[in-house]
């Protein structure tokens, strides 16, 4: 496969608050690469999204950095080049947050092309036009709407008309459709598949939803508790998951059909909650919920081991690199 | 708490001395001369000049407003040019009357306020409601001054109902002073006449610094009622069997007030600037009249006390009603103590 | 095709202005204010033609026809010294509406971009500096300020708008700074961010719209509120300066009247009620044009 | 919980009003006065005409002045200049004199008090120049002056002596050596005076009490069948006229001592019943022109003010209240004369003649007049003249700011407005007082001079006036001072008008007089007639 | 089976600016004593409007039932007085709602609410009246039977100290502990993540199960409501388009709207997701006529646009019935 356009090693992301340390990322380490759809899985709480927004430049790493196209890129938004900002962009979770309204979506979209000098003004309208007819929003209805008046859906195609608008190679997908009807994901969903094609991109697909992944992306980095639990490429990752978190996780989303039903692993079922990140428990931070839990669990924390070529798991059961038998 | 408390006091520290900083820098750019005023027409020159001396009118503006700190620090706020008696001694005259009057229209809003909030929250629409609100519109829109003329036109002038002028009648013996407050001193020395006179002058001015808060109140508390009718625990508890009346008076009311308990910090800040008309419509001597004095008169350090004393208590009240807020609220509470 | 847009886009905001204007319109109240204020404000302008004795507002005297009672020839009667209250009344409006807008055109617009800078730039030196100052300025209610200023410089209207002015704009910064600090974490304030945009941009363009519709509220409400304090100030004695008819000093001058002149205190004062009641009222439509409605 | 707690507080109140209407109000017999604000009680330290108020009733002056202008014996039973020329005074005190606490008054206290009020340099001391006294014997005083002035003894109508032994008893450390503070601090809420009132509570600028003195040195008079002593007096201040007028027809207030009532309000007065009007004596309404800064720095300008004023307005409508034509001195002083030129009436030709004369251009130029705020008589000039200046094109802005304002803005010549107006009785009664403090070099500046106008030949004219022995020749100087002054145009005076105060019809004085003495109110031997009282106020 | 409730051509309006949102048109809908129901809808398609009308606790004004009937046992609840409203609330009908957060009073611990609920439904059965610690020790009991761990301790907090799938235990109890005979519960889990998620229904499907009581389980989300039903009717603006066995319904959808839907649904098994369904659900202030779903269809027939369908028998099953002319034989 082609070459890895982002590196994310061993990045940490820590919040000092009143109720104490958030370790909302703690030493993750990832790669992404050209052309390909990454999906970043995790509940609440995982640090999937703080990962999107450090990335994005929201956030200055606590530790660790990430390498986009092999420049450092662990600052701050205000600290960033230009070009970087033009290059790596972000659709936002909530639709309904991430447009002005009290913008028009022709303003909203004509931002980046003004900051970005991407195209002169008697070109822009036009530029505006032919971005929303890419995310297949009819200009003339769309264009001096407000975007309190459009639905959800329509907010987010325009979200990513917007992200698309300098013509970036590299785009975060924060939980893009979580807010929406599944109807509705479908087609955006359908539209940012076929965007990649057509426009060459790579994606970061964070989302809490295993489904859509298996569906959608060609390698997946599970995480909990700011930590990762699994990473592998998705078919293999679908039929043969490692972690007992993951195998939960699997065994918990509600199916539509007996094939799917079929597909979950019967083993582990869901118990527990959630820990707060304030207070992550010692040792391996899923102990407390894990059915196989071994004694070491409580005291260490595992690290990450490859146990099958691009398949790697962060568990005491995989410590010594292989399948427990 | 206590560190939430104390995190305040520190707030409020400085911001009492940048109000001081403030009047006292205001007080010396602005053209005027307090020695004159205070010494009055008759005054030659030279008494003017020496004047000035004494209370260090001719020092440059740090070395004097260096002096008051260093007084200040030790419990002195100076001597009043208009009254040449300490301020404290001011302060301490005068402080009781008011916050009696504050007090008495404060409840007298608290009660009447409440009540029409909550039924108007809960009738909402209704002819009450219709009528509760236009009369709360017209006591925001009526100045204190403007309510206290009106008051007095038809009380004391049409009905003859009660008296205009002071605390008690002119030629009466005031109570012996214990607490200040001469209703409740009345009552402690056991002159129970005094403190119906009392009563009686104070209900004019009580309820006319009292209209504009009822109106206040009672607007708040409905529209939070009514709008906590519609919140989805209400919805529940309804579901779950909860009898209506429990549901308003218990599970409706206390969430309510906390909006109303929040504002009346500010309330208490208007009941405070409106004191200053209407202690000057009635003749009430208090603290707001004698604030209103001493502005007139330039009397620099009683204003600088008067500002500050008005800061400090505005401080206090909404610590207390932090503390209250926080009491009805737990959100706030936890949030609060960290936990 | 533009000339399509154009039209489009026009067609929306017409229809959002009809929107607006049925939920303001759904509180006759607030319909009776607005048609208030602006009779207020027009026979403010007007006043030299709406007046039956427009000079009665500047030097004049006439002992003989003073302290007449209100008649179809003086509507609110005289006053001390023969001047026709409903001609001073309708000259005060002026002075009070001057008042409001000067006030609010010099607190507004400095109290938002205060508050829009340390609210943005929380947890940095400047929203420290910008907010201990503002809370020097809260820290007593601004009557009491005011009052101690207009005392200190000399008492004219001029002196009275500094006065109110300079304790007025510390609401503005608060209200925008809490509304800012809410705002900046807003997605489409990161995304500016993000795509690089001036910090100029960011805060008038992306930050200050939304701020619009509180600070408009608040506006209209405080526009009644500045003319009660400066009411309350001329009631005082610090004010508008005779001849000038300003409608606390004429509530204060016919107070001396009362019971017998009574019209002499109670039509100004009544003046005074009728202009903040309707900037009141207008403001709650306006409250209740801006609310977000749920479905 | 909270509804209970309600109910509770509803019953105290309901419990506290029930038991408060078992008992009455006693009620005495105590004479409400409305005055100024009396701050400083103490006569070493008390100045202006407030802080005044109250000192006839707790101190005894060395020297009574009449309303008529002359002076009566009171402490001092005689005084004589020693060498005839005016610096050095003999005077012999009254015995049995009594203070407060039972001591006698006699030559030592005098001298003490005048030490004080030398040395504490505050008070009347500037206006009874600088006094070296002496005691020749217990009841006999020497007073030196380091200038000779025939109104000395005017003067110690404002010279209260105090208890030297009380006032000994309370100083407290401060600036004056042995004497510490010299008792200040104590005397202003205590007295130490010989009057017929003591004081017995004071706080400043708000209330003074004071209770009847049954050893004053003058007696008290028996009291006919319903009529009952003043045993209390209660100054009060208060400046609402509605609210004062309220005080008056309920029988609260019994003497209304401030005169600030306005026109329409006396007008009220002299119909209502129960109450009545008192003409004390005449004041004058004096408008100060500003002679150093433009454009009333020109001589010319300042007669165009004076011609295009309409004097028959205002006057005309205080006429029913005794006002007339107003001169440099009040009317009922030796040596009055109306000022030229005569009749006083509006003259818009001779005006337009003078302005054409004077160096500004009208329409170019502002004029500034001030009054004190709230008082309307003020306001009614300023109106009045606002029309006629209008009439020359002269553009008249008129202001009101506070009276503490109103009077420290007079302290400096750069700061007073073209035109402020005063009233002034005389404090003591003589032309000097008006002379001497308005026109004299020496006193330029401030209320009493706020024209800012200094020349040294009227300067050497008063005090020619003030060792001139003779009375008549000192009456001679007085009117040609007053010619001097007028040509000048330092002034206009709209109007004179008696002082009017206020009072009770049941509160009756020995002589029918008015009790206003000098800048207070003497309630010696005041009564109250209960049965009017109870006809009038139930 | 004996319908316990019975929801017939209940139409449902609300006021706004612009005129009457006509939200349900026309729902009919059964639930038999003991029944598993589900509801499936997308967003807005009148879901939790019924709901709030079965509870008689819709906001009116702005809304307005302009017609229909909802029978309980037989007795018409829209016609119901409120003293007979109240003694259903008391042990016969109750509901969970979407966000527990909203639906826990802010200000007063768990355990005092809890109290309440207890004390209220308790005293209605004409038993004699529970004593405090009675009361307690049954709270306690109930927040234990949904899982709660640590009860005791959660009685004294308060609910923005819970996590959301702690909120929601403790609802469900509040919602249980009246021993409900029909529970309705509005998209209980569709705040929580998937593994809460799981063991809140699993939890809920158990109690119910206990309990016997019928269940109407509410949720925009298919595989939801398979696991735990035994009966689904499907929703879209306002109207029922289908109902079946759930069994039948998964395998065999025969509404368009049904199959584009299920098709929307990522799949575990990676068949590829489709391209969802066109246009967007209708104005509710015009809605189109006939069948409301007809602008959005890929089977549009002329009469689609003219007529409302009624309810066709479908399948293989009587019980399985579309409101489509698809299905009309």
């Amino acid at each position: 496969m082609s070459e890895e356009i982002l590196t994310v090693e061993n990045l940490k992301k820590y919040f000092v608050t009143k109720q104490g340390t958030v370790r909302a990322v703690d030493k993750v380490s990832f790669s992404v690469k050209q052309g390909e759809t990454c999906g970043l899985v995790g509940e609440s709480g995982s640090g999937k999204t703080t990962i999107a927004h450090t990335l994005v430049g929201i956030y200055e790493p606590t530790e660790g950095r990430a390498l986009f196209k092999g420049q450092n890129i662990s600052k701050v938004f205000n600290q960033r080049p230009k070009a970087l900002k033009k290059e790596i962009r972000i659709v936002f979770q909530d639709p309904g947050s991430s447009l002005n309204p009290r913008r028009s979506i022709k303003q909203i979209l004509e931002l980046p092309l003004k900051v970005h000098r991407i195209c002169n003004d008697s070109d822009r309208v036009e530029r505006v036009m032919e971005l929303l007819r890419m995310v297949e929003l009819p200009p003339e209805d769309y264009m001096y709407k407000s975007p309190q008046v459009i639905g959800g859906g329509e907010k987010q195609m325009v979200a990513i008309a917007r992200a698309l608008a300098p013509n970036p190679s590299f785009l975060v997908l924060d939980e893009p459709t979580s807010a929406l009807d599944v109807s509705v994901q479908a087609k955006i969903i359908n539209l940012l598949m076929q965007l990649q094609q057509n426009l060459n991109l790579t994606y970061l697909f964070i989302t809490h939803d295993l489904s859509l992944m298996r569906n959608i992306t060609n390698r997946v980095v599970i995480m909990y508790l700011g930590k990762i639990s699994e990473v592998a490429p998705t078919v293999e990752f679908f039929q043969n998951p490692f972690h007992p978190y993951t195998k939960m996780l699997l065994s918990s989303i509600p199916t539509v059909s007996d094939e799917e039903e079929n597909f979950k692993p019967k083993e582990v079922i869901s118990r527990g909650e959630i820990a707060s990140p304030v207070n992550v428990p010692s040792g391996c931070s899923f102990h407390l919920r894990c059915p196989q839990k071994m004694e070491i669990c409580s005291r260490a924390d595992p690290t990450v081991v490859e146990v099958e070529a691009d398949h790697l798991v962060r568990c005491h059961l995989f410590s010594d690199g292989r399948k427990p038998t | 708490m206590a560190k939430y408390i104390i995190s305040r006091l520190l707030q409020s520290l400085f911001v009492l001395f940048g109000l001081s900083l403030l009047i006292f820098f205001i007080a010396r750019v602005m053209p005027g001369d307090p020695a004159r005023v205070a010494l009055g027409s008759l005054a030659t020159h030279e008494q003017v000049q020496n004047f000035r001396e004494e209370m260090h009118l001719d020092k440059p503006f740090p070395v004097q407003y260096y002096f008051w700190l260093r007084s200040l620090l030790r419990g002195d706020l100076g001597k009043s040019l208009y009254t040449r008696r300490p301020v404290t001694t001011d302060l301490k005259a005068y402080i009781p009357a008011t916050l009696e009057l504050i007090l008495i229209s404060f409840i007298m809003s608290l009660v009447i306020g409440q009540v029409t909030g909550v039924l108007a929250g809960y009738f909402r629409n209704s002819w009450f409601d219709g009528l509760s609100r236009l009369i709360s519109y017209i006591g925001v829109a009526t100045p204190a001054f403007a309510v206290a003329i009106f008051f007095l036109l038809f009380f004391t002038y049409t009905l003859n109902l009660a008296p205009a002028v002071g605390r008690l009648s002119l030629a009466a013996v005031p109570p012996p002073r214990i607490t200040g407050f001469f209703i409740l001193d009345s009552v402690i020395a056991g002159k129970f006449g005094t403190a119906l006179e009392g009563l009686k002058h104070i209900f004019l001015p009580a309820a006319s610094l009292a209209v504009a808060n009822i109106a206040q109140e009672g607007r708040i508390t409905r529209t939070s009622i009514a709008e906590n009718l519609q919140k989805d625990y209400v919805i529940a508890h309804t579901v779950y069997g909860i009898p209506r009346w429990s549901i308003l008076f218990k599970y409706l009311l206390r969430p309510s007030l906390i909006p109303t308990v929040s504002v009346m910090g500010l309330a208490f800040a208007y009941q405070l600037s409106n004191a200053f008309l209407v202690e000057l419509v009635f003749m009430w001597p208090g603290f707001s009249r004698y604030a209103v004095t001493v502005m007139l008169n330039k009397d620099l350090n009683a204003i600088v006390a008067v500002v500050l004393v008005i800061g400090v208590a505005f401080f206090l009240v909404n610590v207390i009603v932090d503390i209250v807020v926080s009491f009805l609220d737990p959100r706030i509470r936890l949030q609060r103590t960290g936990g | 095709m533009k000339k399509e847009l154009l039209v489009a886009a026009l067609s929306r905001s017409r229809a959002s202005f009809s929107k607006g204007w049925y939920k303001f319109s759904r509180n006759p109240l607030s319909v009776l204010g607005l048609i208030i204020l602006f009779s207020v404000i027009l026979t403010a302008i007007f006043a030299p033609y709406i007046s039956p004795y427009p000079e009665h507002a500047g030097a004049f005297t006439n002992f003989r026809e003073s302290g007449l009672p209100p008649s179809l020839t003086h509507f609110f009667g005289t006053d001390s010294v023969g001047r026709d209250i409903f001609s001073r009344v309708i000259f005060g409006y002026r002075f009070s509406l001057v008042l409001a807008v000067v006030v609010l055109s010099l607190a507004m617009p400095s109290g938002i971009i205060l508050g829009l800078i340390a609210g943005y730039y929380r947890r940095r030196w400047i929203e420290i500096v910008i907010m201990r100052i503002t809370d020097i300025f809260l820290a007593v209610p601004p009557l009491v300020l005011a009052l101690a200023i207009t005392v200190m410089l000399s008492p004219n209207l001029f002196n009275q708008m500094m006065a109110i002015s300079l304790m007025w704009w510390p609401w503005y910064c608060r209200l925008v700074y809490s509304l800012t600090t809410s705002l900046r974490h807003e997605y489409f304030v990161r995304e500016a961010e993000l795509t690089g945009a001036s910090k100029a941009h960011i805060l008038l363009r992306e930050i200050l719209p939304n701020c619009v519709a509180p600070v408009l509220t608040k506006m209209t409400l405080d526009a009644g509120f500045v003319i009660t304090v400066g009411a309350s100030l001329s009631f005082i004695g610090l004010g508008v300066q005779p001849p000038r008819p300003g409608l606390g000093t004429m509530v204060a001058d016919g107070a001396k009247r009362l019971p017998a002149e009574w019209w002499m205190a109670v039509f100004p004062a009544l003046a005074i009620v009728i202009v903040i009641l309707s900037f009141n009222l207008v403001g709650d439509g306006l409250r209740d044009m801006f609310a977000v409605e749920e479905v | 919980m909270v509804k209970k707690r309600r109910y509770l507080g509803l019953i105290l109140v309901v419990l506290i009003i029930g038991l408060c209407s078992l008992v009455g109000v006693a009620v005495e017999n105590v004479a409400v006065i409305n005055g100024m604000p009396v701050i400083l009680p103490d006569p070493g330290v008390a100045m202006d005409w407030y802080d005044t108020q109250v000192a006839y009733n707790l101190y005894s002056p060395l020297i009574y002045p009449t309303p008529e202008g002359t002076l009566r014996p009171h402490i001092a039973l005689d005084w004589q200049p020693v060498d005839g020329k005016l610096d050095y005074w003999r005077f012999t005190l009254r015995s049995g004199v009594k203070f407060h606490d039972g001591g006698e008054l006699t030559a030592e206290d005098v001298v003490f008090s005048m030490d004080r009020l030398m040395a504490m340099g505050k008070g009347y001391s500037g206006t009874l120049g600088k006094v070296t006294a002496s005691a020749v014997s217990k009841y006999v005083v020497d007073l030196t002056l380091e200038k000779p002035n025939a109104v000395f003894p005017e003067t110690l109508t404002l010279f209260w002596p105090l208890n030297k032994d009380l006032v000994l008893e309370h100083i407290q450390p401060g600036d004056y050596g042995e004497f510490g503070d010299y008792g200040e601090a104590w005397l202003a809420e205590h007295d130490a005076g010989s009057g017929p009132y003591t004081m017995v509570s004071h706080s400043p600028g708000d209330r003074l009490e004071a209770v009847r003195f049954e050893d004053y040195f003058l007696g008290w008079e028996s009291w006919g069948p319903d009529e009952v002593p003043v045993e209390r007096l209660i100054f009060i201040m208060e400046y609402q006229t509605a609210t004062l007028m309220l005080l008056l027809r309920s029988g609260q207030l019994d003497l209304e001592a401030n005169g600030g009532f306005s026109r329409g309000t006396f007008k009220e007065i002299v119909k209502a019943e129960g109450i009545h009007l008192n003409k004390v004596w005449p004041e004058d309404w004096t408008v100060w022109i500003n002679t150093t800064v433009p454009p009333t720095d020109d001589v010319h300008f300042r007669k165009a003010i004076q011609y295009a004023y309409d004097y028959q307005s205002v006057q005309a409508e205080y006429a029913p209240f005794g006002a007339r034509e107003a001169g440099i001195i009040a009317s009922s002083l030796p040596g009055y004369i109306a000022i030229p030129p005569q009749p006083r009436r509006q003259n818009l030709e001779k005006a337009r003649e003078e302005l054409a004369l004077s160096k500004y251009d009208p329409e170019e130029v502002t004029v500034v007049y001030h009054y004190c705020a709230g008082l309307e008589a003020e306001e009614e000039v300023g109106l009045q003249l606002q029309a006629d200046l209008a009439k020359l094109g002269i553009k008249l802005e008129i202001a009101g700011p506070p009276w503490p304002q109103y009077s420290a803005e007079c302290g400096a010549p750069d700061t007073t407005p073209n035109l402020t107006i005063f009233l002034f009785p005389a404090t003591y009664p003589s032309p000097d007082f008006y002379l001497y403090y308005m026109y004299h070099p020496d006193n330029v500046g401030g209320i009493y001079a706020a024209h800012w106008y200094a020349d040294e030949e009227i300067g050497e004219l008063i005090d020619r006036s003030r060792s001139t022995v003779d009375f008549e020749a000192r009456v001679d100087i007085y009117r040609s001072l007053q010619e001097k002054i007028a040509s000048q145009v330092l002034a206009f005076y709209p109007y004179e008008i008696p002082m009017l105060f206020t009072s009770q019809d049941y509160l009756i004085g020995p002589k029918e007089t008015f009790p206003t003495v000098g800048p207070s109110v003497n309630m010696h031997n005041w009564r109250i007639n209960l049965k009017l009282k109870q006809e009038l106020r139930g | 089976m004996t319908p316990l409730l019975e929801i017939k051509n209940l139409q449902v309006r609300f006021k706004i600016y612009e005129g009457e949102l006509k939200v349900l048109n026309g729902v009919d809908m059964v639930i038999g004593e003991g029944e598993k129901v589900g509801l499936v809808g997308e967003t807005g398609c009148g879901k939790t409007t019924t709901v709030k009308s079965v509870l008689r606790v819709l906001p009116t004004p702005p809304a307005r039932i302009s017609g229909g009937e909802i029978l309980y046992r037989g007795k018409d609840i829209l016609k119901m007085k409120p003293a007979q409203i109240r003694s259903l609330r008391k042990g016969e009908m109750s509901a969970i709602f979407q966000d527990p957060l909203a639906a826990l009073n802010p200000v007063f611990t768990v355990g005092h609410q809890l109290y309440d609920v207890i004390k209220y439904s308790s005293a209605s059965r004409g038993r004699k009246r529970l004593s405090k610690k009675e009361i307690r020790a049954r709270s306690i009991a109930v927040l234990k039977e949904t899982g709660m761990p640590d009860s005791e301790r959660i009685l004294s907090n308060y609910p923005i100290q819970l996590s959301g799938g702690m909120r929601q235990r403790v609802c469900i109890s509040e919602a249980l502990s009246a021993s409900a005979r029909l529970l309705m519960a509005d998209e209980p889990t569709t705040n929580l993540d998937v593994t809460i998620q799981a063991q809140i229904l699993r939890q809920l499907s158990e109690l119910v199960a206990k309990k016997k009581s019928s269940i109407l389980l509410i949720s925009h989300s298919l595989g939801v409501v398979r696991n735990l039903t035994e009966r689904v009717y499907i929703m879209y603006a306002g109207n029922m388009v289908e109902v079946a066995r759930t069994k039948d319904l998964f395998a065999d959808p025969l509404h368009p709207y049904t199959k584009a839907l299920l098709k929307s649904v990522p799949k575990l098994t990676g068949e590829g997701i489709s391209r969802g369904i066109r246009g967007r659900i209708p104005n509710y202030l015009n809605p189109p006529a006939g069948c409301r779903f007809h602008p959005r269809c890929d089977h549009m027939m002329p009469i689609c646009e003219k007529e409302r369908p009624a309810f066709f028998t479908g399948g293989d099953s009587d019980n399985h019935k579309v409101a489509c002319f698809l299905c009309r034989r």
